[in-house]
């Protein structure tokens, strides 16, 4: 399929910008990874190294006024939605200053006003909220909005997940799922998650349209989810994105992945989406290796300042914390 | 007269008049109006803001919270409150967290009817204030009375954090009154539901009312018990129930809800934590047994607390 | 459908066996109905008028041995796998000699040391425990045992079913879900509750068989229900059972069901399958009218003597009762 | 040296090889070992009984109460506590009321990786057993050291009903012992973890440990005091915990759950009841904030209790 993707070229311009994303998502994640190793992030370090092509698709596809909730593996994704460098390394440091101020951490970081929801990590939790999101644009009249949320292999399996298509193909929502098969969640492999041949085969019992992206292809994954974002926004209810593709990494930074067929590695699912896109720019002549070795030195330059401005910051004081869950006026409550 | 039920229809309809933010989700509330007929009439006095569910609560709820974060002020209800903790995780997980990982607030009202009836059996009669409560980012109305009912729900909408609105199914038709009121307490304030001198009766719900009847059976013993009605268990109002024990020196917490960890046990623990030296004997509890709800009518008589049961506790109480 | 169903004769003993117990069910039904008019039940009656061909179908092709965990309107089935006209009406009055004296009751039934589990309420809940069940039976090396359950469509929208079922189709077990499509949960239309063109689409997302039953007719739900019982009893893995069919009664007696389309009422899938067996067995001439009244005045003695006797019987006296939810000798726990 | 999480897998590996009616079922815990390596091995020692499950906690749940009706004594683990929401329906409908409704009990064990460390954020923290122990049917354990957490383990499986094994994260790797134990105090006695005269500290799981630090810095101020470490929450052992207030006056309860209705709510309410003339100063609490757990790690320790906490609480109490 990829080689479908490669003949009808993509747009340049688009493809270009996905992959300086993808590039500094790489980059970012590489940054994320050594702070972990060297004891500064605390929890854990997930990185969505190898499916970057796949989730810069959903970020790059959707506008302004859209809503996306990200997953664990979308940094790229994220950052073509408008997250910054910035405010991953804060949210990962625990910056007063990031998004969520200490609060919460790491991949659970979103900017919900701006559309841009925040993840919680029980999988499958987003795409009834995202549903819920799009009944809201509904409800104000508001058209041609799209809401597009990730997913794993593993996700699959939640009843969240089913609930959540279920009720948005019933309400007919310009919602678009987009599940990374990256073949394994976490240690578990396809074979002991689902019995189906195909997790399209999932579509049909929703009622609701399926699309294969090969997930190494950077251009088959900017047209097929694209083509779903479209199919979404102009009326065609619900899509649900299958992106093959392999994590080329731990399911976090504690993890060697030891468990991964070799088999896999070395086939066409394992290759570097990354790499592949960087020789098809080369091919043509859309970059040359000097460029892109630039952009590569551009992008370390910004996380690396960023990450060392990030643990200049103060950390959130906890005299400081009000230590309130809810927004009500204390006044109101004598004591809660 | 106007039942506790139709007080919930009333600040449902007022709810929609008033409000284009709020709109309705849940399972046969449409058309049908409900499975206790809360909504009846609503789908069509206001078109497409009244919507059939699927069977699906953990959806509905998640629903509700993205609908909540755009800016909407859903209200959805759960057919009964035990099949809610099918959508526990979204409770708890997503729309308690959010404001306070995120900054934006939930205003979601989940409805739970709530509470034992006759032959409604394990499943159709649970309590599950306590459950709730014990999760921070959470509002836990109980109301009491027809009057609270109304207006602690028009408040519930109003209040910028995920409520959940447990109302007494025993309450729907039973409970009458003469009108809705206009001018009501906040729906944090407990409520001084009954004058008194000798012990205090902490309670709320269904319960208020067993409490109130135990309270008269026991004015032929010459006891004056006051009876204080909780309104809402999370905010939980301290100061209201310390007052009254200041009067009388001893507390009652009577509650349907199971013993464990419940709204009886919280009352109590603030109470000797922060009132120690105004208790004149040990703080009592009366939960239902700590077994499931059971289907036989008598059983079931037997295993929540009634107005006898409590009037008896009250005179050992009292005896202590 | 029927009619491949009508041409394809099915065995006269099992045709009549089934009817036997549809007939059993449906007037069961009609005495509790009339006893929760007469007050004499509490909480609710919910029936399965209507649906007792697809419903005995399942519990007259299972075993002693098997696994069934019926749900709301499964008398007709529940009476073929065994339980007695004496317990239901035990359990719907509460009855101390019931098997849930008066703990539970109605539907809430079952005796699970025989194979025959009680649901809980929660839709969807008995799929797993059922997939459970199946992998004891697979631990204690025993082979050729199935179990069933039974599920409404309202019931699909679950994620226990979702997460059941997919459990299930991954461990290959002999399970067989029958979901009765009654055109309503409670009174909520199929189209507010699914966008799948069929509820069979969804068998190929869990990779199982999918097999369609024709809800009013007796002999095509025995073929039907037969072979799916069949095929997973000899290693097919789980089955996916569709009956059409309509409830031709409210969701419970207190439902009038005044939301129910009178297209469908007139419609094929609105026929009563147990008028449409007694004109088989007599077109048939495997009975005559005369006889099948005799069998009517039969049941209607036995469950008239029955439901007299259970009336009789004591209720449970709350002051026997030990009031224990955990079966851990009172001695170990000084107060729990 | 044994860690508090090599006991766990030794207890494992003991059921296996004991019980062949034990199995193990939940995500990741194959070949792979489970996410903390609780299982490490056990699929190769064990082939067929240790097996990895879909990301689906309902259906895991589901299957170990299925399991468990035919006669199996299934372990399922929970990849972390804060999942066990995902298969909440199960738990406490299904697999709690069982015996109750049905006289077959429901021995099913459901590993609770639980409780706070640094940087794990609301949704890796949290400390459920309040949650668990308000509902009838359920035995909720929280075993504080390495010794309990074996025994524990083994004895859960024993137990005919369900259990909600808690089992202390920040323990796993931190906390050693000489050895496993082999005579061991029975799952539902409370141990006296400490002696001493001048006030009582009840408490559970992680919270032992800062709770004896923090006894040991008050013997500086001339200080004995006594703790006690419940072990299992549900049910409660009131009795010994009303025998050390009775050599004390005094207690405090710390718990690492969020206070309304916590443990620790429990116990002051059962202590007051029970043992109100025992008492010299009010009975005091103390839980972690009631907020979602903080991602931050200074945030975090600044939500649970610490030793320094406790101390100054107990400072406090002493005061009175
Ligand atoms: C409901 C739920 N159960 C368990 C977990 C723990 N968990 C976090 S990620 C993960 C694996 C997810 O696999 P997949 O969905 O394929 O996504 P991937 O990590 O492969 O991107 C698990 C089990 C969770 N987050 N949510
Ligand atoms: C999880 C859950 N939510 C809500 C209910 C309340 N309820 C009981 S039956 C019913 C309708 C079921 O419809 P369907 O599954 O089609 O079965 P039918 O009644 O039509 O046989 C509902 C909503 C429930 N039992 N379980
Ligand atoms: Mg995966
Ligand atoms: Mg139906």
């Amino acid at each position: 399929m990829s080689s479908v993707g490669a003949r009808l070229s993509p747009k340049r311009g688009q493809y270009l910008r996905a992959y300086r994303f993808m590039l500094l998502a790489r980059v970012a994640e590489e940054k994320l990874a050594s702070l972990y190793r060297a004891g500064l992030i605390k929890g854990g370090v997930f990185l969505g190294r190898g499916q970057e092509a796949l989730s810069v698709s959903v970020g790059l596809n959707l506008r302004k006024g859209d809503i996306f909730a990200p997953l664990i593996r979308d940094q790229a994704g994220r950052m073509a939605f408008g997250d910054s460098v910035l405010d991953t390394f804060r949210t990962y440091l625990g910056s007063q200053l990031g998004s969520m101020r200490g609060r919460d951490g790491n991949i659970h970081r979103g900017r919900p006003r701006e559309g841009y929801y925040a993840m919680i990590s029980h999988l499958g939790a987003m795409i009834p909220a995202v549903a819920g999101g799009l009944m809201a644009r509904r409800f104000r009249g508001e058209t041609g909005v799209v809401g597009a949320t990730c997913l794993g292999d593993g996700g699959t399996s939640t009843g969240a997940f089913h609930e959540g298509l279920n009720v948005a193909a019933v309400e007919k929502l310009p919602l678009v799922v987009v599940v990374a098969n990256n073949q394994y969640a976490y240690s578990t492999p396809n074979d002991r998650q689902f019995a189906c041949k195909d997790l399209l085969d999932k579509a049909a019992g929703y009622g609701i349209a399926g699309h294969r992206a090969d997930g190494t292809d950077l251009a088959d994954c900017l047209r097929i989810v694209g083509a779903a974002i479209e199919a979404a926004r102009s009326g065609g209810g619900p899509q649900f994105v299958v992106g093959d593709l392999l994590r080329l990494v731990g399911h976090g930074e504690h993890d060697d992945a030891g468990y991964v067929d070799p088999g896999l590695k070395s086939a066409h699912v394992g290759r570097d989406c990354l790499k592949v896109s960087e020789e098809f720019l080369i091919e043509k002549n859309w970059a040359s290796a000097e460029q892109i070795a630039g952009w590569r030195t551009e992008a370390k330059r910004e996380v690396d300042t960023t990450a060392a401005r990030v643990q200049r910051e103060a950390s959130p004081d906890p005299a400081e914390e009000d230590w309130r869950a809810v927004s009500i006026p204390s006044g109101d409550l004598a004591r809660v | 007269m106007i039942t506790y039920l139709e007080a919930i229809r009333s600040a449902l309809a007022k709810l929609l008049a008033d409000d284009p933010r709020v709109f309705l989700y849940g399972q046969d509330i449409g058309s049908f109006g409900g499975a206790f007929k809360a909504t009846k009439n609503l789908a069509r006095e206001f078109p497409g803001r009244v919507l059939d569910s699927p069977l699906s609560e953990d959806a509905i709820i998640g629903v509700a919270i993205g609908a909540a974060i755009e800016g909407m002020r859903p209200i959805v209800e759960m057919q009964f409150a035990d099949f809610s903790v099918c959508g526990f995780n979204q409770i708890v997980n997503h729309a308690a967290t959010l404001y306070y990982r995120t900054e934006v607030p939930c205003p979601i009202v989940v409805r739970l009817p709530s509470g034992g009836t006759p032959g409604s059996g394990p499943f159709h009669s649970q309590s599950m204030e306590a459950i709730y409560a014990h999760y921070p980012g959470l509002v836990v109305m109980t109301p009491g009375t027809v009057e609270d009912v109304y207006s602690m729900l028009v408040e519930a909408v109003a209040i910028d954090d995920p409520v959940l609105f447990c109302e007494h199914k025993f309450l729907y038709n039973h409970l009458k009154a003469e009108r809705l009121p206009d001018l009501v307490a906040p729906a944090f304030k407990a409520r001084l539901a009954r004058q008194g001198r000798d012990a205090t009766i902490v309670t709320y719900g269904a319960m208020l009312h067993e409490s109130l009847a135990a309270a008269q059976e026991l004015v032929a013993d010459g006891y004056e018990i006051e009876v204080v009605d909780l309104r809402t268990v999370k905010p939980l109002d301290t100061d209201t129930v310390l007052a009254s024990v200041a009067r009388t020196g001893r507390i009652l917490c009577v509650s349907e809800a199971w013993p464990w960890g419940g709204v009886a046990a919280e009352v109590v623990a603030r109470v000797t934590a922060e009132g120690f030296d105004l208790l004149d004997a040990p703080p009592q509890r009366l939960n239902a047994r700590d077994t499931p709800v059971p289907y036989h009518p008598d059983l079931w008589a037997a295993h929540r607390p009634t107005a006898s049961a409590i009037a008896s506790a009250m005179q050992r109480l009292l005896e202590m």
